[in-house]
């Protein structure tokens, strides 16, 4: 997977068309062969950018930040971070005519290791769903059919007590940056309800008890809307295993809700936007 | 020096509502004795906690001189404020840190004329040193006290402006943004106040001001235009704290710790610090 | 369940925390103002007794309940949760409960998954005209939460340490 | 005056280790889902002393750790009352291992603004009984710059004991303070023979040389500072920033970022005030409750945390922040280097 030259002359076209004021995609990181995001407003930069299969962080972050607020931008996306896009367009977070998009039909992208990462192993959609250009062969693949996570499906068999030991540890060994909440592209909110700045309501401390409290609340708001890009997890100083909570939301919604997998139809809100009658009420007295 | 952290207990001995979103608070120590070993010098700060919702940081609005009690007003502006305003009422205990910073230059300004230039809760401060003035009334020439507010509603110390009116050896000018039919004064924002009414003496005269962060620049401005000199202006300084010790980094302005080199600065020191206040 | 209710308590190997004599549970009950609360009134002008172990709080509607309420019950005093809400299609405001339902699922498994057994949180449906269905409910909610004894997961004065 | 010095293998210094722990509370990094941090040990096993430098947290949260009780207090209507709180946990004594160098040094440079005005006596405490045990690393990590700073990373003596793995398959312990001296004095060295002075120093040096040599990342650093110095407004810090998600991190894993909040924690009258990490690049950080914010914007709280590491501490207390360990580096989601940065904004302030 290497749409290198493509990109850079979609890039230069639209900067010469003056469709875009930046073009945010991916460059070299200098030392190693993995990449880093790069904001460029100057068409002259427009050789830095790259793409291959270590293009890995979320760039739709970057539509939340100043620096793309309110200006034509143009951006790269793989398949989740075209759900993502397309959870941002639902909820009015940005405007479909200001954005140019370079879908990519995506392989999947590598972790430092060179192994295909765990989210690409079970990726679903790994075709742009929005995009005014895409690049590469679409998969074709018409029904979705969920693959389970590993990693939820084991922890969901060992008893409740390992597990509450487990997660014990994964709560402890937060150190509440709340970089998690920063690197999601649909945490948006301007004041979020984790930040420590309402620390009377919410837990401002670090302890195990307020990353737990913060953790568990942070996933349950972005459960039926969490894309699975994993770019928390990317951030998270301690190496957390942060997309068990989320896969693990994931897979009940998907199994529950009329097989709602979060932004892959346009115009579909998340899962606790909507209901169905047909909605599982047996766990309710 | 140990424990600074942790807060003293003080007592509400009187709430003043001064405005609809001003308070004053009027604070005695639980413990007798405490309040004579409190010193503290005008333009000082002291973090107030009402415990269980947080700290804040304010200026102590009335001067040591006046024994017994110190006053802290309190604008309802964030959280911890909008709680203290809910919640805090006579007799309420609340902790008190302090006194930190440092204070105005009280020996440069003896002898000299002093202009006070406030501009709506930005008269706490300064009233701490007004009332030290008035109490050491001999040790200073001219006094003019200008000050403005957005309405006549917005004006705090009311009763005590009425007693600086009153008193002979001061001159007050009070100033409100737009017009309204009962006030008789002068209307216009504080800057255009200065230069077209107060007309102040520049020689031998130290100018005090505090506002808001806006008023503070055009003020300045103007204070400069009129011929004074950087260093005759005193101003000071709003800036988030946390722990007022000198620690938690979240005054610092270049390499300087608000908490503890300042809240009062003079302009002279003003430019040679980063543009972040 | 018995046998992984005293798994429970071994695993935080702090002998003190097993549940001390005549201990008894805290439930924080959050009922829909237009159905459950007028059911618990209900009961108790029918004279039906229920458990005093439940502790309630009236909100507009079961869609008000963030599940943030339920993880901060279960962080500081509770020791179960029961929310409460009209029955699906005779919500107050037309639709609250069935948006309010699929958050319950969630939030129910999720903290499941995270160690919490699923007797602490619990939902249940009554109307305003079933008083004696509420004390049934809330007998049910505190049997099942004694015999699991007091909930020491994450709660705060536990996990100040780092 | 001089300190002991001793010698011995691999086998050896795995005893010395092992019998540390036995006679000291002793912490140590233990791997934790792919990541090292300082933790409280009893046996060799669960920990690694020399584990690799991109995966292991500074040891600052022993010193000042990620939350601190300040006080604890009742506020009910009948009145107020606030108390200490208990013993602290981490100011007994204790010795660390597998202290790299940079984070040795940065308890060094915190030393200096804790030291200051109000002395913080649980850091204090903490420090005074603690006994470091840094070895040195034999290779530099991609975003190592230590030797690029204003510190002497080959006879820093920040450390009480340094332990060198000699180019000659010998490992080299070396007193570097009384209290590490006085340790070493005990009969934790064993299985290891004291040396002098004239045979380790050949030997260190090398080792030394070679270290140093690794080094991909090498700056100028009177230049850089003296740069920085004079550039306050440079649009360069805007592109720079440009790609930061602010999203904390680098502040939290930095050894010396020392910045903190107080929150307060209430349930029912009783409640517990706590002291606890922030970041300047957090954009409440400096915002005030009447709305006023002196950096709204990205590029300005990212010139105060450059800034701060390069400029304005040097300025106030004679050391540079930064000790160029890249734990921020290595963090960020987006691998914005503190190092590229500097060099980057003091290059740009060459051409101007």
């Amino acid at each position: 997977m290497n749409y290198t030259k493509q990109i850079q002359d979609i890039a230069s076209q639209l900067f010469a068309e003056g469709k875009i004021d930046v073009f945010v995609g991916y460059r070299l990181n200098g030392f190693d062969d993995n990449q880093v995001p790069v904001l460029i407003k100057d068409p002259q930069d427009v050789h830095k950018l790259v793409f291959t299969d270590k293009s890995v962080f979320n760039l739709v972050n970057y539509l939340k930040t100043d620096h793309t607020r309110r200006k034509r931008v143009g951006l790269v996306v793989k398949g989740c971070d075209s759900r993502s896009l397309n959870l941002m367009l639902t909820e009015n977070q940005v405007k479909r005519e200001n954005i140019y998009v370079v879908g990519i039909c995506c392989e999947g992208v590598t972790d430092d290791a060179g192994q295909k990462m765990q989210n690409c192993v079970d990726c679903m959609v790994p075709d742009a769903v929005v995009s005014d250009e895409l690049l590469g062969t679409a998969s074709g693949a018409d029904t979705l059919t969920y693959k389970m996570n590993a990693d939820v499906a084991a922890l969901s068999n060992i008893p409740l007590t390992e597990r509450a030991a487990y997660f014990e540890e994964v709560f402890e060994n937060c150190i509440r940056c709340n970089a998690c909440r920063h690197s999601c592209p649909l945490c948006y909110c301007a004041k979020c309800c984790i930040d420590q700045e309402t620390a009377t309501l919410y837990n401002g401390a670090n302890t195990t008890s307020a990353a737990f409290h913060a953790l568990m609340t942070w996933s349950l708001h972005l459960a039926g809307r969490c894309v699975d890009c994993r770019n928390c997890e990317k951030a998270c100083p301690s190496h957390l295993p942060l997309h068990l909570l989320h896969k693990q939301n994931e897979s009940v919604i998907f199994e529950n809700f009329q097989e709602h997998l979060a932004g892959v139809i346009p115009e579909d809100r998340g899962a606790f936007y909507k209901y169905s009658l047909k909605d599982p009420d047996d766990f309710i007295m | 020096m140990e424990k600074l952290l942790i807060p003293m207990i003080c007592k509400v001995d009187k709430v003043i509502q001064e405005t609809p979103d001003i308070r004053t608070y009027r604070l005695k120590f639980r413990e007798e004795g405490m309040m004579d070993t409190f010193t503290y010098l005008p333009g000082q700060f002291v973090e107030f906690s009402l415990l269980g919702s947080g700290e804040c940081t304010f200026c102590i609005a009335s001067s040591a001189t006046r024994k017994g009690y110190f006053d802290c007003s309190i604008k309802k502006a964030g959280v911890v404020t909008a709680d203290i305003h809910s919640s805090l009422e006579e007799g309420d205990e609340v902790g008190i840190r302090g006194p930190f910073g440092n204070w105005f230059p009280l020996e440069d300004i003896k002898g000299k004329n002093l202009l006070f230039v406030g501009g709506g809760i930005g008269l706490a401060p300064l009233r701490s040193l007004i009332q030290y003035c008035i109490d050491n009334r001999g040790d200073y020439k001219d006094f003019t006290i200008l000050y403005g507010a957005r309405t006549s509603s917005d004006m705090c110390y009311k009763d005590e402006i009425k007693e600086w009116q009153d008193n002979p050896s001061l001159k007050v000018v009070l100033t409100i943004d737009r017009p309204e039919d009962t006030w008789t004064s002068n209307v216009g924002v504080v800057p255009k106040i200065l230069e077209e009414v107060v007309k102040p003496v520049i020689e031998n005269t130290k100018v005090i001001t505090c506002g808001p962060p806006i008023m503070i620049k055009y003020t300045i401005q103007s204070l400069l235009k009129l011929g004074f000199a950087d260093k005759d202006i005193i101003t000071t300084l709003e800036m988030k704290m946390q722990c007022g010790l000198g620690k938690c980094g979240r005054c610092n302005i270049g390499s300087t710790y608000v908490c503890k080199d300042g809240p009062v600065f003079t302009n002279e020191q003003l430019k040679s610090l980063p543009d972040e206040f | 369940m018995e046998a992984e209710v005293k798994d429970q308590l071994v695993s935080i190997e702090k002998p003190e925390l097993i549940a001390p004599p005549n201990w008894e549970p805290v439930i924080m009950g959050i009922l829909c103002n237009w159905c459950s609360y007028a059911g618990s009134d209900l009961t108790g002008t029918s004279r039906i007794q229920y458990p005093p172990n439940i502790r309630i709080i009236r909100v507009p509607c079961s869609s008000r309940v963030d599940p943030w309420f339920l993880i901060k019950s279960l962080q500081t005093t509770a020791d179960g949760v029961l929310v409460s809400g009209c029955h699906p299609g005779d919500c107050h405001y037309i639709s609250g409960n069935y948006f309010a339902r699929r958050r319950f699922l969630v939030t129910k498994k999720l903290l499941n998954f995270v160690g919490f057994h699923e007797n602490r949180i619990q939902f249940s449906w009554v109307s305003a005209a079933e008083g004696p269905k509420f004390a049934k409910v809330v007998n049910k909610v505190t049997e099942d939460i004694k015999k699991l004894g007091p909930l020491h997961l994450y709660k705060k004065e536990n996990f100040e340490k780092k | 005056m001089s300190f002991s010095t001793f010698v011995t293998d691999k086998a050896g210094l795995q005893k010395f280790y092992e019998a540390i722990m036995a006679s000291q509370e002793t912490y140590a990094p233990v791997e934790k889902f792919g990541k090292f941090d300082f933790k409280r040990v009893s046996a060799l096993a669960e920990c690694d002393p020399e584990s690799p430098i991109a995966k292991t947290m500074s040891i600052k949260p022993l010193f000042f750790p990620r939350t601190a009780k300040v006080m604890k207090f009742v506020a009910t209507s009948a009145g107020t009352d606030v108390s200490e709180v208990d013993e602290d946990p981490l100011a007994v004594k204790r010795v660390i291992l597998g202290v790299k160098h940079c984070d040795a040094r940065s308890l060094q440079v915190l030393d200096k603004v804790y030291n200051w005005d109000y002395i913080d006596t649980d850091y204090q405490n903490r420090r005074q009984n603690t006994v470091i045990i840094s070895t040195r690393c034999d290779k530099a990590d991609t975003h190592c710059f230590c030797t690029s700073l204003d510190y002497d990373v080959e006879n820093l003596d920040a450390m009480d004991i340094l332990v060198v793995h000699g180019t000659d398959g010998k490992e080299y312990i070396k007193a570097r303070t009384e209290k590490g001296n006085e340790l070493l004095s005990s009969d934790v060295t064993r299985h290891a023979s004291p040396v002098t002075e004239e045979i380790t120093a050949p030997v260190l040096k090398s080792q030394y040389a070679s270290f140093a040599a690794s080094f991909r990342l090498k700056m100028n650093y009177k230049e850089v500072n003296e740069k920085l110095s004079k550039i306050f407004d440079t649009p360069e810090f805007e592109n720079v920033s440009g790609n930061c998600v602010s999203c904390n991190t680098c502040a939290f894993v930095c050894p010396t970022c020392h910045c903190f909040k107080i929150s307060d924690e209430k349930i029912k009258d009783t409640g517990v005030r706590y002291k606890s990490y922030d970041s300047c690049n957090n954009g409440y950080f400096t915002l005030m409750a009447g709305g006023h914010n002196p950096r709204p914007a990205k590029y300005r709280r990212w010139r105060q945390r450059a800034m701060h590491k390069f400029v304005y501490y040097k300025e106030r207390f004679g050391e540079n922040l930064c000790v160029g360990c890249g734990k921020c580096t290595i963090s960020c989601p987006v691998n914005i280097s503190i190092f590229e940065v500097v060099n980057q904004v003091s290059a740009a302030a060459m051409q101007e």
